[in-house]
Parts: C-alpha cells; structure tokens; sequence
C-alpha cells in the first residue's frame, strides 16, 4: 500500500511503534528483557515504552536469559503474547533448550493442546566491534529447529509490519534484527498504520533479467547498492528478500532463476547451515535446475569467530565489494 | 472427555475426602504397574519412568489446588498427571501411540499436558518445566487470576541452571508458585549425597530469599498441609515456598536401569515406608474409613485402570499423515 | 590397514575401547558426565570404566549440562584433556554458551595463547521412542560454529579411529554417537591397536557409476542396504561418507560428480541448515556443476518436532525404501 | 614479554607491600583513563566497560595470589588482568587492534588473557567464567598442582545459571575456587535490590554448603583479608568460598550509558569512598609511606601508563591475512 506520510523511521524506531501498536491494541502483550525499561534496552529500542505502559508491561528482568524465556514460555502457555528481548543474540545460547526443547516443540509434542505465541527479539550481527561473543549471526540454529518461525528484516518499513504479524502469530517466531540497521533510516517510508506483512512472503527488490540475488537482513541493502552500480554497466540484477527464512518462500526465486538463469546468494553468518544452502538446496533440486546457466555462486562470513579490530572485522563479513565481484563475475563469465 | 472430579483439602477432613486421597494414591500405583505391564508385554514403545513408591506426594500437592491452578511436571510425571485429574484413558491411549492419547501418539510418556485440567505438560528436559511455571506464575500476576503454578521436579533437577534462574525470578517479583521438589534420594544413579553439600535441599531457597520446607513425602497428610500452606502463600502475594518432599522410588530410574549404584536393603526399606499402608493405618486409626470402604476404594481404582487400558488397547493408531501440518498452530485459528 | 583379529565391535565397544586406550596412553584424558561412573553411562558406553581408573577419572556429575561442559573448557585451559558425555545430544541446548561461545572461540578469540583440546561425547537421532527431546539431530549448530569439530561416525571401526584423533586434537570436537548403532556390531572389523583415522577426511565405501550418495551417521548405513540391492539391478552407486562434517572433505566427492552426474545427499536431521546443503552449496559452486546430469537430489528428516509413536516416528527421519526410491528416481529419469 | 613483578602478601604488612598495592589500584585507575581518552579520542573502536572506582577489589584478591593461580575474568576485566600481573603495553595494544596486543586484534577489551600470569581470559559473556574457573579449579585438583582458581564476576552475573552450576560442582568436589563477586549495586541497569530478593548476595553460598563473605570492596585491606582467609581454606582442600566485595562503578556501564537508573547524588556519594585516597589514608596514618613516597607511586604509575600507550599507538595494525588459520589450534602443533 502507498504511503501518504513519507516517514522515515529507524529500524529501531520502527521497531517500537509495532510493538507500541501491539500493547495498545491488545491487553495480552508485554515486553520482557534486560534493561528494556528505564535504560531502554541496549539499543534503546524500547525507549519510553516503560514510561508509557509501565513497569507491569515493560519488565525488566535480572541478567537470566533461560529463565526470561522460560517464563515467557509459560506465561505464552497461561494466555499472555509476550515478546522477550534479549540483549545479543548470542545469549540465546543461554536459552536454547527453552527456545528449541520447549517452545518450539510444545504445539506440536502435546498433541496440539497448547500453542506458544512468543515473539523473541534480539540484535544481531558484527560491525560494532565488539567480537566474536556478541556479533554473531545465529539463525541457522533457529532454522534448524522445525516450529520456530524465523523473521530477518532488512529495513524499517518490513520490521514493523513483520513484528506486527510475528505478534499476532500464535506460534514461537524468532525476531532478529541487524545492530548497524538500528540507528540507519530506510530506504522506503514506513506506514503510519497497522499494515501487517505476512510471514513467509518473499519481497522482490527489484527486477533484472541478468542475474538473481537472494540476501537477507543487512545484506539486502549491501547487495542493493551493487545492483544500482552494475545497472549503469547494463548488469541488471534482480534482488529477492525472503524476510522470513523460516518459512522460507522460493517462487519468487523459482520465477526470477529461470528468467536470469544465474544465483548468487548472500549472508553475514558462516555458510555451513545457513539459509544460502536450503536455497541453494531447493534451486538444485527443482525445475529451476534446468535453467542455470551459471554455477550457483554463494557468499557467507568467513569461517571464523568475529574478531575485534575494525579491520579485522570488515574482513570477516561480505562487503559490498565481494558482492560486487561476485555478481560481475557470475554475468560476465557465464553467458 | 472426562467429568473432572476433584475434591479440594485436607485428606483427613472426611470420609469423602480420605476415600479421595487413597482413591489417587491407589491411581497411580496401580497405573505405573498397568505400564509396567504393557510395557514388559512390548506393547509400549520407548521407555518409562515409573513412580511407584511416590504416590503421597503428587496427590498431597494435588489436593491443595482448584482445577484452575497450573503445573508443569516431568518424565516422571504420570502421578502428577493422573493426580492434577487427567483421563486415564488419553493417557494410557497416549503411552500406546493412539490417536485418541493426550497428544495423539506424537508425544509420549514424558510429553502429557491436560489444558482441561491446568496442566501444562510433563517434561522430557530435567529442570525443563521449572522456568514454564514460573511463567505461569507472572501471567497470573499479570492477569490477576489468583490462580497458582506448581512445578513438580526431581532432587537432580534442582542443580540445572533451569531452576536457579527461576527461583530468583519468582522471588524476586513474589509470584504465586510452588516449587515441588520430589526428593527420591537419585538422578538416575546420583545420589542427593554426591549431588548436593547441604543436607536438606530444601535450603537452596536460602539464597533467594524463598521460605523452604521439608516434609516426609510419603505421608500424604504431611505433604497436604505444607502444600496448603504454600498455596495460601502464593494467593495471598506473598511469593513463592520450596516443598522437599522426601520419598524413594521403588523401580529403576527407566527400564535401562540395572540399580548398581544402591543397594537391595535399601530399596526393601523404602518398601516399607510405602505411602499406601501408611495412610491406610492413619484412616483406620482415626476410624474416617472401614477395611470394607477401603477394600472398595482400592477396588475402583483397579477397575478404572482395567476400563481405561482396554479402552486404549481398542483404540485407533495415530497416522503418519497430517505430521506436518501439526507443526505449527494455523495463523488466525 | 587390514585387521588381522576381525574383531566384530559394536558402536558403544568401540567408543569406550578408543577412551581407554587414550586413558592409558595419556594422564590427562579424563571422562565426565552424568551417570557415566557406576552406571556407565545412559548407554552403557563408559560401562565398567570406572572400575578400571577410578572415580577421579571418570567423574560422575550432578545434572548440570552447562557446568560440566564449562568445567571441561576450564580444566581444558588448564592443562587436561577432557571427554564430556552429554547424556542426549539435545541437552547441549543447556550448554550451548559453553559449546559456542567458550570452547569454539577461546583460542581464535584470546589470539591464540590457549587453546581447548576437548571432547564432547553425546549419543543423538531417533528411532527409540524418546519423542522429540530426546531424538534430535543437532549437528547443524556445531557446525554453524567456526572453531568446532563435528565428527558423526557410521560404524565402530571408524568411531574408534576418530575418537582416537578427536582426543589427540587440540580443538574442540563435537562427536556425535548414533544411538541405534551403539548396540549392533559393524560391518567392518575393528582394529584391536591404536590406528587413528584423521578427522576430515571422506571415506569412499563403494563404488559405482551411476550415481552418488553422500550420507553421514546412521543414513549410510541405510544408503549402504540400498546400493547393494540396486547393484543387482544394474544400478550402480557410489556411497560416500564424509565422516566429518566440519571439516568437509569435498575432494572425493567431486570426484565422484564428475564421474556420475548425479547427486543424492542423505541426513536424519531437518533439511534446512543441514550439511547436505553444504555439500550440495559446494558442489554448485564448483567445477562439478558442469558434470551434473540431474538435478541434485536430497533427503532430510521431516520439518517437524520427533514424534513418539513407532508409526509417527518412522515417517519422521528418511527409511531405507526413501533412500531407494528417490536413488531408482534420479537415475531412472535422468539418463 | 615483560618480567612480572608481582608482591603477594599483606598491603599493611610492609613498605614495599604498601607501595605495591597502592601501585597497583593506580595503575588501574590511569589505565582506565587512559582507555577513556582513547576512546573519547576515537582511537579506541567497539565499547568499553570502565571499572574506576572498584580498583580495591581486584587488587587486593590478587595480592593473595600466587602467579601459578589463575583467574577468569569478564567484561569489565582490565582491574582483573592488570592486579594479576598483565602487561600495559600489550593490553592497550589490542583495544587499538594492533598486532602485538594480547589477542593480536581479535578480541579486543573484553576478551584479555595471558597464560603467563594465570589469566584465563575475560569474558564477553556474563557468568561465562564462572564454570570455566570451577574447570580449572577441577584440573588443580586432578593434577595435584595446589594452585588455586579464582573467578571475577558481578553482582547480575550470580543470578545466570552459570554461577549456580558452577558453584554447586565446586561445593561437591571441595575444589580450590574463589568466587569473588564484586558488587557494584548495578548489573547494567538492574539494582541488586530489584534482581534479588536477599540482602546479602554472600548469602548465595548458603544453598551450595559454601560460605560467603562481604566485605568493603572499596578497603583494599579488608578485601586482602578476605582473599587470604578463602586461599587458605582453598589450599588445605576445604574447598570454595564466596567473597562479596560491595564497590560501585562511577562510571555509566558502557559508552551507551545515559546513567538513568540512579542519581547523580549516589554517584557523588560512593566518589567520597575512592578506594584509593582511602588506603592512602591508611598508610599515611600507619606510617608505612610517606605523602612523597606516595606520590612517587603514583608517578610511577602514570608514567607506566603513558609509556604504555605511546608504544601501543606506535605499534604495527593486525592485519586481515591468516584470519582463517587461526579458528583452529594446529594438530600436532
Ligand atoms: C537436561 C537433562 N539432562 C539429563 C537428562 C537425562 N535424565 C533424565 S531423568 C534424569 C534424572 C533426573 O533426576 P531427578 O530430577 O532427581 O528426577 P527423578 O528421575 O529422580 O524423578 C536424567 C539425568 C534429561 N532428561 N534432561
Ligand atoms: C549472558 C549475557 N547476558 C547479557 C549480557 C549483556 N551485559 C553485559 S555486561 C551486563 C551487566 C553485567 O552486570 P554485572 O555482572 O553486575 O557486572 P558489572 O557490569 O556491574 O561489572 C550485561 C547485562 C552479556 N554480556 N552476557
Ligand atoms: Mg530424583
Ligand atoms: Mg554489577
């Protein structure tokens, strides 16, 4: 839908107006993390949200990452839709065997009788200098468990509408959100309203008859820039975000393969699990196959802990650079 | 479904109240020994984990709640099950893999949760459902129900990372749970002895600020007053107690269980410490039941456990199809 | 080499001959887990150990995932040489922060001044009736993490080689025993000495021009069935186990691409993140692209939680007669 | 390599070891000024984590250290790092991602280790050293080495599961571990008031069998004492203690502290309980030093200081090669 108002928000503005919408829409929800009151989380997405909906709504928790999803979980079984936010996502290591034993599993291995509607929010991602234990791109462990939906924004205007369904969802949806989109405006203006984006929808970018590239989160806007270069060189490039890799939508990829006969796929996280292979994965294996022209190309972090130094660190993740190199690559040398 | 009948308080109250305590207590035994059964006659798939020697401690917590407070259980969770009210039928149907069991064959012995009657699910994870029940306990803060949350667990449980951060949680914001830690002296073949260096468990509530207490758990009465007492607690706000209810299991930990690490004498004392006879003798002496009433108690949980393993046995195999589409609750549903 | 004494172990014998022989050779090994003294373990792979090297070196423990595994990174950093059992590999959840945080970064991470020799024991998959907390296949994870080892070995002979260079190992390595195959003896004879097997490199079982199964754990040995049935068919099949999923020897696996043009990559975990992703990534990505004749073909575990019912959870993870139709299928149809 | 120079023993209990203290809580304080500049300066990438105002606390625990002992450290570790021996020059070297830092630029300020004094490595996890220094304390005793293992950590910190599991193996297995908790009243933005429901988190220890101290965090010779007293008991076999060392930091949490959960009142008022002009006080009032000798210590430390950071700035940057050779340690290497 268009919109009329052109407001620019942050991803973490973004952010707190879905979730704001939520609790004034519905009674039921409530935030739940370290430090997400007074201090506003560590990435001050929660901002305000404690003056405004009190300290009931907006719980600070001790520093307990097992026990703030465990209670979530309960609390998700007991009739609340809490949405927990922790503080990096590498601390839900911390909490793994509630998110991927118990809320994911629940649903399904009570037979149906009880449901988790939990979101759970959390920063991820390098680029801040903090290294290996707090820059880290997870969600292939998330991926990997089968009952968690797993969302992965890549800019203002769909986080809000993505939170906003991910809330509703009356299912466990992991939230991840990129650390360097936090404090960036977006490219498209974010709807005043409560427009939803459902969950397991792919978003093509842009169209291109040359190449397909298939990127979530802060790669998308890396990869972004790259297709508006190359289409001054007459390289044109389509730009597919799946948004939700877990359900993972492959038409649009499907479509746009057998029109540009060539795949590079890109993420921030190791390529060993990651989303890159299930599309890989499920290009290779279909009909689709049949119209590659070129080997499908793929670019992950490297694999390696995320080290500190700023230079260091850039290395450590694909940068518009590679993604440039690559896409010329895969065009130029397969015709 | 089942007509849900469950009588509230204190076993030695009434006559109806002491045929209802040992009406349970006599459910569950004779249900671990319906498993055993079904399970020795490889009818039952998987393993089990029985709770034969533990009767007193489910049904004393269980007789200090109303239908609408919560708990969350574990793999040794049949007792509390069949204690917090659950069909005898789904659940027996459930160990057997049928369609009409609690979770439709996809979840099992350790995987038993009854909505109906406020319970959240047992728990395969040791420590598992600690943190659930607390989150039980916040709702029902939040929501002001009024309602709640016991979570049943093992001694080993207690040192799982799980329960620490869910004490502290529930101490910290005073929620309405209990924490029920059925003390059977082993995690499988830890002894509480090598476990621990306090000598009751119990006093890990020292160092949340959680009021904790020690109760001979196989006598149903003692185990009944010190849950009344948590309960009225937690209803009134004043935040959550620890119960160790002392008590012994009579079988192996599961059925790989050899019993190498404690002794034949031991288990045959425990024996005699059996929560039955032992509340049998409290009714007798304080004359609340005859032999006769007694006798028939016994013999209406035997036909209850009779009528629900033939019902099962009759029942339907859950199918393989639909697998996938039970993954995920349908959006909007 | 050829083994003279054609000793039949099974998966648990030879696991627990491996710890012995590194027990005596070495000092510093020691074995940790709960109930692996008297008990001998939940499976009986430390059974009688204790009885031999005492309880200071086979150390029972309470019920602490998370402790143990960050006990045995500390005494790691120390000086030992710790083996870990965690009872079922889907409590490594507890864990995780140990596994992934500690362990996998410590010696990157710390530039390089300590290091974690570490072994992490822990049986996983299903097929026991365990339902879907006991029954997970969560290789996925470990490898996702830079900095870890994963070893998934298919039979004894191997286990026992591999287990042997994952003690000697200054890393951490993740060993992932399959449950079914702890108690059936092998299909090869186990090696009485101390021959250990390099971690990272693929083992070729058969060969055959037709096409190429990789499959890893308890899927080779099912693929294995399958090759030997289809033999007498006239198809014949290239079985290839890497052994290792992180590292990944890819190179006999190209080899093999190239020679049949056809590709059936087998796992019981979930499909999305797994590593026949990975390889099928890798394989795309690569010279080998051009060999293909058919489109690559995989096959996972259902996207769903294990159920308990021995119907439910046989349809849950891929049987024999999946292996063999989706082989006769790529085969058939692409020629 | 720098020679280490490390006194143990009493801070009162002679003129060199007077100094030495004094030495050490000065080095700390300018170092962490020293990071403040360069990170105000934009020298310093990523975020830092200041302990000024706690110096106390690591430098009297580690006066009762031997080098051999070893420690884990957290976020908040360069007092930790410093007190046990570590070298300035390599420690600001890897805040500036240079070559010769203590983790050639790959982990930065919350990831210091030096094998060379016993220091295991600081943490970006928080309670993630915890059971790491429980594991050291295991292979103390499997090894017959008599060191003892000593893990720093906060007040939030004891509230993760870590702590709790950590703290229980080493209560069972009597292992020669400290847990020194240095209570700065603040876990982020969290009070110690809202996140326990305990007066005195020491207290903790009475659910473990471990006994716990408080002391002044902020009296480098009360915290001395106290380090003494659990090294003793660690070494003869008696296993772990908790030491709560109540202290404050002055400064926000990170640089993304607005500093909203408290008052500027309170900040004012735990600066009147400086540790430094406290021990300072003490010495001049025992007349182990005199006002010149002490500040020529301070000199000492803050020419110790800016050598330090001249040679770090000077130093070659880590370079991007060899990233990938570096995940694993080589076999056989
Ligand atoms: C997190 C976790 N670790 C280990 C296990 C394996 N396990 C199942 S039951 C059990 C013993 C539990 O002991 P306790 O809590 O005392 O309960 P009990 O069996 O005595 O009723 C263990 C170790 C598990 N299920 N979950
Ligand atoms: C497991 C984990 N959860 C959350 C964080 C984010 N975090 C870093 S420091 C900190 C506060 C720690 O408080 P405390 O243990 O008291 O140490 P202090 O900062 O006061 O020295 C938090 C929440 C983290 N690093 N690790
Ligand atoms: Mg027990
Ligand atoms: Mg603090």
């Amino acid at each position: 839908m268009a919109d009329t108002t052109n407001r620019m928000l942050t991803m973490a503005e973004a952010v707190r107006e879905a979730m704001t919408i939520a609790m004034n829409e519905r009674e039921d929800v409530f935030l739940m993390g370290e430090d997400v009151g007074i201090y506003g989380g560590a990435f001050g997405v929660s901002s305000e949200m404690q003056n405004k909906f009190g300290a009931d709504r907006i719980i600070d928790t001790p520093i307990s990452e097992l026990g703030i999803v465990g209670a979530a979980v309960g609390a998700a079984l007991a009739g609340m839709r809490p949405i927990v936010e922790i503080q990096f996502s590498d601390f839900t290591a911390q909490a793994m065997d509630q998110i991927a034993n118990q809320a994911a599993k629940i649903h399904f291995m009570l037979g149906g009788a009880l449901h988790v509607p939990l979101v759970l929010r959390t920063p991820q991602g390098s680029g801040t200098g903090a290294a290996a234990q707090h820059s880290q791109v997870l969600e292939t462990w998330f991926a990997n468990i089968p009952g968690l939906k797993v969302v992965v924004p890549s800019n203002p205007a769909d986080a809000k509408g993505l939170l906003l369904s991910a809330i509703d969802d009356p299912n466990p949806v992991i939230f991840l959100e990129h650390k360097l989109l936090y404090k960036i405006p977006g490219r498209d203006a974010v709807p005043e309203g409560v427009e939803r984006i459902p969950l397991g929808v792919s978003k093509v970018l842009r169209h291109g008859s040359d190449l397909t590239i298939v990127a979530t989160g802060i790669m998308v806007n890396k990869s972004y820039e790259v297709a508006e270069k190359l289409s001054a060189e007459g390289i044109n490039i389509t730009l597919i975000d799946p948004r939700t890799i877990s359900p993972l939508d492959m038409d649009p990829i499907h479509e746009s393969v057998q029109q540009t006969g060539r795949l590079l796929v890109v993420q921030e996280g190791p390529s060993h699990g990651g989303f890159i292979n299930e599309v890989i994965a499920r290009v290779s294996e279909s009909a689709s196959f049949g119209s590659l022209i070129a080997p499908i190309k793929r670019l992950a972090g490297m694999n390696i802990p995320i080290p500190y130094a700023p230079q260091l660190e850039r290395a450590a993740v694909p940068q518009i650079e590679d993604i440039e190199v690559a896409a010329r690559e895969i065009v130029k040398n397969w015709r | 479904m089942t007509t849900i009948q469950l009588l509230k308080g204190h076993p030695l109250s009434s006559k109806e109240h002491a045929s209802h305590a040992l009406l349970y207590m006599w459910k569950i035994r004779k249900f671990e020994e319906a498993v055993e059964d079904l399970f020795g006659r490889g009818m039952m798939h998987g393993t089990m984990h029985l709770s034969i020697g533990q009767e007193a401690s489910p049904t004393g917590m269980c007789l200090a709640l109303d239908l609408a407070d919560q708990i969350t259980s574990t793999h040794r969770g049949h007792g509390h099950c069949i204690a917090k009210g659950a069909d005898l039928t789904r659940m027996i149907a459930e160990l057997l893999g049928k369609k009409i069991g609690y979770c439709g064959g996809r979840g099992g012995s350790m995987h038993i949760a009854d909505v109906e009657t406020g319970n959240l699910g047992a728990n395969g994870v040791v420590g598992g459902g600690i943190p659930i029940a607390v989150g039980a306990g916040l709702a029902s803060k939040l929501q002001k129900k009024g309602t709640v949350a016991v979570s049943f667990f093992g001694d080993g449980a207690m040192n799982e990372g799980a329960f620490h951060e869910a004490a502290n949680l529930a101490a910290i914001w005073k929620l309405p749970v209990i924490f029920f830690c059925e003390n059977n002296h082993y995690g499988m073949s830890s002894s509480t002895e090598k476990a621990f260096a306090i000598e009751k468990l119990a006093d890990r509530g020292l160092g949340y600020g959680i009021p904790g207490v020690t109760v001979d758990g196989n006598n149903v009465v003692e185990v009944y007053e010190a849950a009344e007492a948590a309960v009225a607690r937690a209803r009134n706000g004043e935040g959550p107690t620890i119960i160790e209810a002392i008590t012994y299991r009579w079988k192996g930990h599961s059925r790989s269980d050899k019993n190498l690490y404690r002794t034949k004498e031991e288990i045959e004392e425990w024996k005699h410490k059996d929560p039955l006879p032992r509340f049998i003798s409290i009714v007798l002496e304080k004359g609340l039941l005859s032999q006769d009433e007694i006798d028939a108690v016994q013999q209406q949980a035997h036909d209850q456990i009779v009528h629900a393993v033939n019902e099962a046995v009759k029942a339907e195999s859950a199918e393989p199809s639909g697998l996938l589409d039970a993954v995920f609750k349908k959006v909007g549903a």
